[in-house]
């Protein structure tokens, strides 16, 4: 935001250049460069000083600001990553708007690396009437404020958008969770059990889910979906879709006669299609909201003429045929996306015979063929015809790893859950045998390669380095080919079953609600985060940030942290009464602004929209972060940044150039 | 209709079968097959270094002529002969410098009289301008699968033939990208649209040793059983084939095979094209049955094939 | 001997840091060069570097981070794009593509930054003084004051 | 057997010479064997297809070029489309065989078939046996 400032040809400037001891005057003549300065246009006093950082150093120049009515200040001394915010501050207290205050580095880049005075001393010349040039054209600047709404929008219900809300809702705010479910729990709740403690899944997750559903202040969603996301960082408007369950939830009483009497029989999801459910059913006995739902794209056609049995034995009249879809609106300021993952086709491996063979299954199949709530109760049995396997074969790395023609990163977490599956099935079958194909066995994590080697020296596993190129039926034996590179033999195999690790990928779908966040992703969909070091739970986009699997591939442990981590920063952002953002942004000169849409596209932060009805672009100056490269790439002059402007650089240049 | 066809080398010769039921089938799909004037053969193997690409001269030469001829497409059914030439004319298309190498050498080639060492005729480059299809893919994507099944005259009954796609055709999938090497369906369209049931079985892809037919004989007769022997146990009354050489490592071989592997008892092997003549009505001595080592007449006896009435 | 002046655009988050580090570690390099602070290397435009040439710079350096550590997110990968095309340019105008150099330094590289410094210098010694001998064209293409 | 690793020029100049022959990336192989996994002709190579191109990486030439499996190679292409890196091991294969001693004997020669075998065989098959192991 701009403040009112004063004509370059009328301001006045104050010069300060700082010994710091010997290490700058040590080489620097810092007389010679203040009085070299003091008669540039607009520079209306030029001194220097032993040390400026000093308390004296600063009282001179709020002093001397106050005495000499100054504008602006140069205060030529270190670098400005150290004392540009000491100046700032003294400049405020002597009453200057704090982006008058200009730092002209003469010391880490000057006096330390130069050591023949001359050129030294002529050099901070330069900088420092670069610096003069800049000033007389600087703004007077207030920084940008906006309200923050502190309530926060959780998109996904699995372990990761749990933790976070609860997290959220345990620092007092309000949260609203998305599940486009009808049941929160995510993949997690699939799970048997769960590496690298084998903690049965459903006893640690349904605790969270249920704290959740009572939560006081967790608005929970399910079988919502987003519709669309307008506004900005704290204050978001979001409208979400309520998907019609037909099923009022309050009055089901979880009888389960509908079920009975539905003739509609539906693979079963949450068994991964190795069992049935009905048309109406309840996703699992402790899905959460507990209440059947409808599944209107497999119900014979909501209505008493088509079918309409489940209605007939509905006691509690809990069933209702005309629900609609309905839309809700609401205002939060944080966004968490925790829309987790899905697993990669068994299709677009052909070579492995994953859609043609009942028993080459995925990963999450296993995990229900092991679950004790699984379809075979525990036991393990293989798909194709109940059978006990004797023989069990895994493959790692299917469709990771592989840059040619599937997917090129690690999904991370295959090495550890086939491990996991090896051991389980060992335990459950002691006479069967299990092989696993591997190509490295990645088990980074705390206690994952113990329990690894556990796998191989206790329950004996024996794993092949070497991966699988075929997999195909002879009779009721599936033939593995595979290779040992450590013996450079090619080996096959005969297996009951094989288990495919496949990779980890975006969550299907993703996409679209992707595009309305207006978020960024990498490029194999999962959504990207602001620095992959230092700010691995925000996203690029301001106000938005990311939890678990949908931001790659990861295990529970990571998820839940990200989870928290990511709960804490809307936390941070929560905990300011308004937000303050940098005021050198890249504003819009409407007059100027051919409508072009350059900039658009250069904008990393969605920061600049084109407005078609003025035709010219406008810019959301809460979102931009300054970079400049809108400004660079503006062909009409359009695009200023605020005390950086092209009239600036060009000023600065020729300071330092012309002789 | 006019159609460029290149028959290749062996086809004149040893695979006479292939060459003719093609051009009758043609027929009855009107489609009049041309050969490219004068040509030669196209080197059987497409050159995987980068040294050798002299090779690239006779296969483009070839296309270079049906270019000239005012040809557009150029079918071929010999898997060998198509991998060449699709690679070879892909080769020109995407790289500037080979497609400057191979025109320079052909440009003296058939700028120089020998003799006289005059220049005769004008020479034109050659960009890759004609497409390069595979009778399988031309079936599919030209002629369709409605017109086939509208001029059957004979109901196969849905005769089990199990597809045998063999290594050239299919890959590198870069290159000859028609189909999916792992999951391919063109074979299995094509049999389904003349009448027949497609034997799915996990060998169709596996190569059957190939050249090494004649420096590994034992290793060729092992891995055409594989193919031979997994038809079989999915039910297949014959194996299909579009390529003469995996017709000899399958046709020729099964004695050997016999000898070696006693579990198997034989297996007819056709050429695809047979099959289609067949179910388009033409004579069964048209097709060239005599030359198979394994009897396939049998198969054409026993199945009550039908005429269908027009 | 001639003594070349060149202008350097530092990126604020990376090659400015490594101009920093370099003086902390007092790794003394040529004076040749003079720098300015920008936000982002993308903050640059060609016009700033034709305009630095015209107005006496026998070279223009610009620095920016790494390939995927920018700031903001893929600045870097514009400025390549940007300078690759530029480059061009710059032979038409008769300004020999050298004389401009993007390199990526990150803030704990104050070594390449020294050394990069006096290489640069180096190269622009030996390639002499710009003469700019088509300055009405640059003219032209540069705003003025 | 202790094999000594040379990582001078020589080597290189093999591993160079073998990548611009086959236009393949050598390096790109992180072995995880699935060439030789589906390989046709494994079981009578004595090196398989990942061994071939992991001696190539080592520079180790001479065990390559001793290989019987430079001539056991049907150039299939099963290895080229199931490889995870995209590496056309028949390529490689023909590199190597390129490189091969030049005045040393035909692998197989058009000599060693017999006038009944050439009879019956497909002409292409002669062709396409004598580009590939004949000098
Ligand atoms: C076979 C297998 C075994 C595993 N075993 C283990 C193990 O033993 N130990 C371990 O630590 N980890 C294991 N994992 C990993 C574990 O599953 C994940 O780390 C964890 O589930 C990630 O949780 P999440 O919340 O990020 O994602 P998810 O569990 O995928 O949850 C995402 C939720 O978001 C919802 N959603 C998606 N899109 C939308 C949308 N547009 N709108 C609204 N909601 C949406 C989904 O319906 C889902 O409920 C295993 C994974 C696999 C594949
Ligand atoms: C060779 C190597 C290379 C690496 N490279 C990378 C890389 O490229 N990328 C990457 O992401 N990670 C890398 N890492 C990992 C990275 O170093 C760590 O992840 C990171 O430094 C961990 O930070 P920390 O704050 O947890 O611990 P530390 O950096 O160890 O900080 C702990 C601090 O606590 C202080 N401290 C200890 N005890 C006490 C006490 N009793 N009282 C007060 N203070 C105490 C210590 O003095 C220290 O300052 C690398 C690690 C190694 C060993
Ligand atoms: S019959 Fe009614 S109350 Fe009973 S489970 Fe079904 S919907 Fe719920
Ligand atoms: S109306 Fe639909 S859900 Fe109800 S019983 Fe009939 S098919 Fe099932
Ligand atoms: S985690 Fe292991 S199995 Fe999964 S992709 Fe990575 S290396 Fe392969
Ligand atoms: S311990 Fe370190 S070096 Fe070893 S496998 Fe694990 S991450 Fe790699
Ligand atoms: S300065 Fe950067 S963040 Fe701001 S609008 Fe321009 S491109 Fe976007
Ligand atoms: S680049 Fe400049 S002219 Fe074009 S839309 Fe953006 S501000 Fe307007
Ligand atoms: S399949 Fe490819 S990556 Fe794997 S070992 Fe063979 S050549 Fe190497
Ligand atoms: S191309 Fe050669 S190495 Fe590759 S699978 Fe075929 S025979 Fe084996």
């Amino acid at each position: 935001m701009t403040v009112k400032t004063k004509k370059k040809e009328d301001k006045r400037i104050g010069l300060f250049v700082c010994h710091c001891g010997v290490n700058i005057a040590g080489v620097v003549d810092v007389k010679k460069v203040a009085e070299a300065l003091k008669d540039t246009p607009g520079v209306s006093m030029s001194t220097d000083y032993v040390y400026m950082c000093s308390d004296p150093g600063q009282q001179m120049i709020i002093d001397t600001i106050k005495e000499k009515h100054l504008d602006g200040i140069i205060v030529a001394a270190c670098s400005p990553t150290l004392h540009e915010k000491t100046f700032q501050e003294a400049a405020r207290l002597a009453g200057l708007n704090p982006y008058q205050i200009e730092i002209a580095n003469i010391r880490e880049q000057n006096s330390w690396v130069h050591s023949d005075k001359d050129k030294a001393t002529k050099k901070a010349v330069k900088i420092v009437k670069s610096h003069v040039a800049k000033a007389i054209r600087n703004e007077n600047l207030e920084p940008i404020k906006v309200d923050v709404k502190k309530r926060a929008l959780v998109i996904g219900g699995g372990v990761s958008g749990l933790q976070a809300a609860l997290d959220i809702a345990d620092h007092g705010y309000e949260v609203i969770l998305v599940e486009k479910n009808p049941s929160i729990g995510g993949k997690m709740i699939q799970l048997s059990e769960t590496f690298p403690t084998l903690d049965c899944s459903q006893c640690i997750l349904t605790p969270k889910m249920v704290e959740v559903s009572r939560h006081p202040r967790i608005k929970l969603l399910t079988y919502h979906e987003v519709d669309s996301v307008s506004g900005f960082i704290g204050n978001f408007k979001v409208r979400i879709k309520k998907k019609p369950r037909f099923v009022d939830e309050k009055l089901c009483n979880l009888c389960g006669e509908c079920e009975k009497v539905c003739p509609q029989i539906v693979p079963d999801e949450f068994n991964m299609g190795l069992s049935f459910r009905k048309a109406i059913y309840m996703p699992f006995p402790q899905a959460i909201p507990g209440t059947y739902t409808l599944d209107e794209d497999h119900c014979l056609g909501l209505s008493p003429v088509r079918c309409g049995k489940c209605k007939d034995v509905c006691e509690p009249r809990a069933i209702d045929f005309d629900m609609k879809e309905t839309i809700i609106e609401e205002e939060v300021g944080a966004i968490v996306v925790a829309t987790g993952y899905d697993l990669y086709t068994m299709q677009a491996l052909g070579e492995f015979g994953g859609e043609k063979y009942e028993d080459v299954v995925n990963g999450l199949e296993f995990e229900r063929i092991l679950s004790a709530s699984g379809p075979t109760g525990g036991v393990v049995r293989r798909p194709s015809d109940g059978k006990v396997p004797k023989s069990v074969v895994f493959v790692q790395c299917c469709g990771s790893r592989d840059t040619e023609k599937h997917l090129p990163y690690c999904s991370k977490i295959c090495c550890m859950y086939t491990a996991k599956h090896a051991m389980l099935y060992r335990h459950r079958v002691p006479d069967g045998q299990a092989t696993v194909f591997y190509i490295d066995v990645r088990t980074g994590g705390k206690a994952f390669d113990e329990f690894y080697q556990r796998t191989v020296e206790e329950d004996k596993v024996l794993y092949i380095r070497g991966k699988v190129s075929k997999v195909f039926k002879e009779g009721d034996k599936l033939i593995v080919w595979g290779v040992d590179t450590l013996t450079g033999k090619k080996v096959e195999i005969e297996a009951d079953m094989v288990v495919l690790a496949m990779a980890m990928v975006k969550t299907d779908g993703v996409q679209d609600l992707l595009k309305k966040l207006k978020i960024s992703t990498d490029i194999h969909g999962f959504v990207a985060e602001a620095h992959p070091k230092l700010r691995p739970v925000e996203s690029l986009n301001a106000g938005f940030f990311l939890a678990g699997c949908a931001h790659g591939p990861k295990d529970i442990p990571e998820a839940v942290s990200q989870a928290s981590a990511a709960a804490a920063k809307v936390g941070d952002l929560f905990a300011q009464k308004e937000l303050s953002h940098e005021p050198t942004v890249v504003p819009v000169n409407d007059e100027l602004c051919s409508g072009c849409g350059i900039c658009v596209t250069m904008c990393p932060y969605g920061a600049r929209t084109l407005d078609p009805s003025k035709g010219v672009v406008d810019v959301n100056e809460i979102l931009c972060e300054g970079c400049g490269a809108c400004a660079a790439a503006c062909p009409c002059g359009a695009a200023q940044q605020r005390n950086q402007t092209d009239d600036q650089i060009f000023s600065m240049l020729r300071a330092m150039l012309r002789e | 209709m006019k159609l460029h066809y290149y028959p290749g080398c062996t086809l004149k010769e040893k695979a006479v079968a292939l060459d003719i039921s093609t051009r009758e089938a043609m027929k009855r799909l009107d489609v009049e097959l041309v050969e490219p004037e004068g040509w030669t053969c196209c080197g059987a193997e497409y050159p995987l270094t980068e040294e050798k690409i002299v090779g690239l001269a006779a296969p483009i030469r070839v296309l270079r002529q049906v270019r000239d001829e005012g040809g557009e497409v150029l079918v071929t059914t010999c898997s060998f002969c198509f991998a060449v030439l699709k690679r070879a004319n892909k080769a020109l298309r995407d790289d500037p410098l080979k497609r400057k190498r191979i025109n320079a050498f052909l440009r003296d080639d058939i700028q120089i009289d020998p003799l006289t060492k005059a220049r005769t005729t004008d020479f034109e480059d050659y960009n890759g301008e004609v497409q390069v299809l595979h009778l399988l893919e031309y079936l599919r994507d030209r002629v369709g699968t409605p017109k086939i099944k509208s001029r059957l005259k004979r109901d196969l009954k849905g005769l089990a033939v199990a597809p045998y796609y063999g290594c050239r055709l299919l890959r590198p999938q870069e290159e000859m990208a028609f189909d999916e090497p792992d999951a391919p369906r063109v074979f299995e369209d094509f049999l389904e649209a003349v009448g027949c049931s497609a034997v799915d079985y996990a060998f169709k892809q596996e190569c059957c040793g190939s050249y090494l037919s004649v420096s590994l004989p034992d290793a060729a007769t092992e891995a055409s059983y594989r193919v031979l022997r997994a038809a079989q146990m999915e039910g297949a009354r014959a194996v299909t084939v579009t390529c003469p050489l995996c017709f000899y490592n399958m046709d020729s071989r099964q004695a050997a095979i016999k000898e070696k592997f006693l579990d198997f008892s034989g297996l007819p092997v056709l050429y695809f094209t047979q099959i289609l003549a067949w179910a388009l009505g033409v004579d069964r001595e048209v097709l060239g049955l005599g030359e198979h080592a394994v009897p396939a007449d049998s198969l054409f006896e026993e199945v009550p094939t039908t005429e269908v009435r027009t | 001997m001639f003594e070349p002046q060149i202008m350097c655009f530092l990126c604020k988050w990376c090659t400015s840091a490594a101009a920093d580090l370099a003086g902390t570690s007092r790794l003394h390099h040529v004076a040749n060069t003079i720098n300015m602070r920008v936000m982002c290397s993308s903050r640059v435009d060609p016009q700033h570097i034709l305009y630095a040439f015209k107005e006496g710079a026998d070279g223009v350096f610009l620095g920016g981070c790494h390939p995927g550590d920018c700031h903001y997110v893929e600045g870097n990968y514009k400025t390549l794009r940007r300078i690759a095309l530029f480059k061009k340019m710059l032979a038409d105008l008769g300004i020999d593509p050298r004389r401009l150099r993007l390199e990526w330094i990150s803030a704990a590289e104050g070594k390449k930054y020294a050394e990069t410094m006096n290489e640069f210098t180096e190269q622009i010694r030996a390639l002499g003084p710009l003469d700019l001998n088509d300055k009405a064209l640059v003219r032209e293409v540069v705003k003025d004051e | 057997m202790r094999v000594k690793l040379k990582a001078g020029p020589e080597q290189r100049t093999f591993i160079d010479r073998i990548e611009e022959l086959s236009g393949e990336n050598v390096f790109a192989c992180y072995q995880c064997g699935r060439c030789s996994a589906g390989c046709p002709m494994a079981s009578e190579m004595d090196l398989l297809p990942n061994q071939i191109i992991r001696l190539v990486q080592m520079g180790l030439l001479e065990d390559v070029l001793r290989s019987k499996t430079l001539f056991l190679c049907a150039s299939c292409f099963t290895c080229e489309s199931r490889c995870p890196k995209g590496i056309d091991m028949a390529r490689v294969m023909e590199a190597v065989r390129h490189i091969l001693d030049p005045k040393g004997k035909d692998a197989f020669g058009p000599g060693e078939i017999s006038p009944e075998l050439a009879k019956e065989l497909p002409q292409q098959v002669m062709v396409a046996l004598c580009r590939k192991f004949a000098k």
